[in-house]
């Protein structure tokens, strides 16, 4: 895919808002509200970032646990993403959805999930429902869901009936405190693709142009009726697996090699080799997405808690 | 007036609402051949394998594709073999399909209907012949019927995929072949019971296939002067209760019956509800009637044993009527 | 007396029962790392990877394994995270350990375990909150322990372990920090209930983190001049009834609680069995506290509300208890 | 492996034990207590009759919901086994599993299990518990549970372990009434087994020899501990799916077809052929088989209902 200073700028600005956001929530947890089971997305923003950027208006997107950043990247407005994680009465579910069940329908996020690889079966018969009109169903999880019968049983019905669907797996080497070595011998989760003849590719997770580019191709095999895709993007997250977990399991020099392939900054070193950014420009994104937060934080802040008899509202729709 | 089964109701039933609104989907095992007791023969026929979707031995993914499904706008029906094999599925009609709507603030809604078969008698064993509607009972979010007449088999399943929640409609497989007139087909309302039998001196509250045995119990009581009503619930979410209680303010006494086992059934429920809500007006305390708290036995011996019918009914209505109402 | 925590009983308890029997083996997700709330903690070191088995995500799978194993003579005592994803394992739960002794004839024993976290209050929201064990007291075959103190936790789950049937310990998150003086572990026999608190004019029957609610509660209540009884059932699988009964017998008043929604909740069960066998000494219906019928909402202020709490209690009590006993 | 007269014999009779056994299941269907839900394996005799020769006593043997043969093959006794399907007394469980929940542990037989699938686990665990005393845990299923969640963590976790299991798929080309191609576009279950360098092997099911050499070198590699080891047998149901289905979704071409390649008779004439047995032997296999069975059959029907105190035994352990 071609990439211009517009596109540039339109990439940097998500993983930065992601980045940013993820901060936020990890140095304010406890305050306010904030709290729960929070599985961030720091070290992994190159993916929702750049699966955004390929996502069309008929598509749906359905998430794991660790799912702020592909809200925020889809377009729900940062400060009721926030609203949410406080429990308040603007937050994007008013409050009763919580971190991992952020849902926004108007900006085709069809939510998050909080049972691992539960959210791929119900992309599938999403894809079903909107294929006659175009659209694509996109599913992002972990390397950890990879080795649950709903992965297996979905491969291969998507393959089967050729569904619009396209599995995206954010492959960060660890389920929890437990290394993917330990859940399994199978190295690449790309390779179960293969027995359906299902398309694959592996990319490198922290290369948002590589993500894109693969991502737009396994869009486009999705959408153009050639069946279901594939794509693993290799990646690290930054933080334990929750807040609050020390993360104890993973060898220093681990998180150190990550470190270096941080992909935010890394797209602002290209960005500006490239010549589609400069310097201040990078530098200015940064502090325009940082204030902005502020400021979303703050808004967030002053939401009222739900009222009390919202509490048996939304059960049936 | 026509004669019908219980299925071929349901399979009619199945086929106007898929000729009406073209949003209807069928899910599920085996369904295109029409499945072991042709609930969808011939739709596969009429509306194409397009609409009546046959699936690999996935229960789980199945349910949450038709969560899935329904959470884009379709309206899928789902079948689930027996009703032994929503234990595959209970993750996503649990905490997905039941909980979409409240977890999302309201944003989205799941319009998926849940069709399996319950029920022992057929010799099946302990893993095809359960009963499990007091699981679902227990989770907020579904919807649950529970139909006992092919009027009420068809007319609830109407309703069922017109509502915009997830409903799961438990059919009961001794029921399937059970015949009545029946001309025409339509939607019965959720959360309305049936008074099978009007009396003044018991509320026998029955459903599935304990409708029919409480019938025969009420007939039996004739001769020991018990005067017997018999109430179908039809639905347990929603569960009219005023019918219920009403009755039972006049009878002054309330027997419970179903076929799933006792303890923790729906019995407990409707027991529960019926003391808080009636019990100055009770002779005797609330009398249920259940299975044992065993798995269902295969051999004809045991099993015929295991269910609960008139005979079990009948005793637990003398046992609650007061002699001076005989 | 040494301070304990609840979560570190269980550890203990485990350690003591690992070291007392080699065939005991833990199963599950991450438990050699101690698991998200150190239940595990320390055991794969001191018991080798051989016994502490860490598995991928694969419930189903898991609960299935740890059946094949229990079948073949081995105790194993498997972890599910969170109760929410038991919905994951119903199959192999519900459908073979539950049955397998059953459906053999008695040739097979499924001395199986399992543990798992229930509860909400920590705003993980509708799919990590769930108290769902009104579930299991509805499967013939299993046995069902609701502990409620660090004794408890520890004993019950010796004796689970000991015992040659399966056995699901429900474990509430809230309770894990909870600390209380307790020097010895011991097996707490199944079956038996506790009488947290005597008292002459009411019985609150109270489970997991009910049980402190309810005894917060009665002493709120002292000064309305009513002087409650706390009974804490501790395993609903066999259930101490007599304990429940007699005691309701002398107070002439019964509230449950628990925290699960109350529709189809454990307390209907109770409340059934309460009036069952003791309608003609209460002086009110058997009253029940329990959720709302929604999924667990995320919002602080939504989870508060929801949880039911010692002020529902002490409500309940007031409008049972008749004015003449105060 | 090597065969000699006694060992074909031995082959023979169980296989025309397990033919004849279901023949009378099949004609006397409705009689005597005999109905529910019954699933016959004739037409696949000879993967219960290679399996059960190559079984040793460390061993233990599941099955799904078609599996008469496999129990009678291991070893149970015939009129219990038919009582049992009759519900009496003297059923192998006392008349409680019935066709698809026979067990008989005295005969390593842990069980046939009526959720397609199910039993794939439960052999995982049982191979764990037996590994210590060189033991190999089997299990048999159909090909239509290789669709199914369980088979696919089940593959991951036993090569992860390396569990001495070794799992059977007897891959008759239906699940119920639906031909393989309708439920997956991967022809064969061994394919699975590459995914996880897990040691597979495809037979003709309808040659006894053929899948006693497979089963053989496939328990042998489990019991060695170079783990797990997939078997699948092509092979076909000469009846519905179970009693009562008319199976009109099937060609009447394809059943004649596979009439040709009946298991029974093949062996039979590789028998004489090779001068295992003469043809007279094969006669009076025949013969002395059905007589046994006739007795059996007798010994069942005399057997009495369970006690109705019967009823609430056996529910703990
Ligand atoms: C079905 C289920 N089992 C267990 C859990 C607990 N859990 C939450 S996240 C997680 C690990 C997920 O790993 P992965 O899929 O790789 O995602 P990551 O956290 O690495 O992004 C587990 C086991 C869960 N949420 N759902
Ligand atoms: C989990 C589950 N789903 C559905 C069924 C109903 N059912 C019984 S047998 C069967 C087909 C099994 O096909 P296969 O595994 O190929 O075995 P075969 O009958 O061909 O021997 C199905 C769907 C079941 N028993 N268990
Ligand atoms: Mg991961
Ligand atoms: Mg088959």
């Amino acid at each position: 895919m071609t990439m211009d200073p517009g596109g540039a700028r339109r990439l940097l600005e998500r993983m930065t808002l992601i980045r940013a956001f993820e901060e936020t929530v990890q140095s304010s947890i406890g305050e306010g509200g904030l709290g729960g089971l929070v599985h961030l997305s720091i070290g992994q923003e190159a993916v929702a970032a750049a699966l955004a950027d390929v996502v069309q208006g008929a598509d749906r997107v359905y998430a794991g646990h660790r799912a702020h950043g592909h809200a925020l990247a889809l377009g729900a407005e940062p400060w009721r993403v926030m609203a949410e994680l406080m429990g308040k009465a603007d937050g994007l579910c008013r409050g009763k959805g919580g971190s991992m069940h952020l849902v926004d329908v108007a900006h085709g996020f069809f939510g998050a999930t909080g049972v691992v690889g539960g959210n791929i079966p119900l992309a599938l018969g999403t894809a079903f429902a909107i294929r006659p009109r175009g659209g694509v169903a996109v599913v992002v999880f972990g390397d950890g869901a990879a080795q649950s019968g709903y992965f297996h049983e979905s491969l291969n019905i998507a393959a089967l009936w050729r569904l619009p669907v396209v599995l995206v797996c954010e492959n960060n080497g660890y389920a929890e405190f437990t290394p993917r070595s330990a859940h399994t011998v199978v190295e690449r989760v790309a390779r179960h693709a293969e027995t359906y003849g299902v398309r694959a590719s592996t990319v490198d997770g922290n290369d948002v142009l590589a993500v894109r580019d693969a991502a737009a191709a396994s869009l486009e095999h999705a959408r153009g009726g050639a069946g279901p895709a594939l794509l693993e993007c290799l990646t690290y997250r930054m933080r334990g697996h929750y807040e609050g977990d020390p993360a104890g399991y993973r060898a220093a020099s681990e998180v150190a090699d990550w470190r270096e392939k941080d992909p935010v900054a890394r797209f602002g070193r290209v960005a500006t080799e490239r010549g589609w950014l400069s310097a201040a420009d990078v530098a200015a994104i940064d502090r325009d997405v940082r204030a902005m937060l502020a400021q979303a934080v703050d808004r967030a802040r002053r939401s009222p808690d739900p009222q009390a008899s919202e509490l048996t509202e939304d059960v049936h729709g | 007036m026509a004669e019908r089964t219980y299925i071929a109701a349901l399979r009619e039933a199945l086929a106007l609402e898929m000729r009406r609104d073209a949003t209807v989907h069928v899910i599920g095992e085996d369904v295109a051949e029409g499945g072991p007791f042709g609930a969808t023969k011939g739709l596969a026929e009429e509306f194409g394998r397009g609409r009546v979707l046959d699936t690999p031995i996935s229960e789980g993914t199945v349910m949450g594709m038709a969560t899935g499904m329904a959470l884009a706008g379709l309206r899928p029906v789902v079948e689930i073999m027996f009703i032994d094999f929503l234990t595959l599925a209970m993750d996503q009609l649990v905490n997905q399909a039941a909980k979409a709507c409240y977890m999302s603030g309201g944003q989205l809604a799941c319009p998926l209907v849940v069709r399996t078969a319950a029920g022992a008698g057929r010799r099946y064993g302990a893993q095809h012949s359960q009963s499990l509607e007091a699981w679902l009972m227990h989770v907020p979010g579904l919807k649950l019927a529970v139909p006992a007449t092919a009027a009420d088999a068809a007319g609830l399943l109407m309703s069922a995929i017109r509502d915009d929640d997830p409903v799961v409609v438990v059919e009961h497989k001794i029921l399937y072949y059970r015949k009545e007139m029946l001309d025409v087909l339509e939607p019965v309302p959720l959360g309305r019971a049936a008074v099978r039998r009007a009396g003044r001196d018991v509320t026998i509250v029955a459903t599935a296939r304990m409708v029919d045995e409480a019938l025969a119990a009420a007939e039996t009581l004739r001769s020991d002067g018990i005067d017997a009503e018999v109430i179908d619930p039809r639905t347990l979410v929603p569960l009219d209760l005023d019918t219920i209680v009403s009755s039972v303010r006049r009878t002054r006494s309330c027997v419970i019956a179903h076929e799933a086992p006792l303890r923790g059934g729906i019995g407990a429920e409707l027991a529960a509800l019926v003391q808080e809500h009636a019990i100055d007006s009770l002779d005797a305390p609330v009398a249920r009637v259940g299975a044992p708290d065993v798995p269902v036995p295969a051999a004809p011996a045991l099993e015929d044993a295991y269910i609960p019918g008139r005979a079990a009914i009948a005793a637990a209505v003398r046992g609650v009527v007061s002699p001076s109402r005989r």
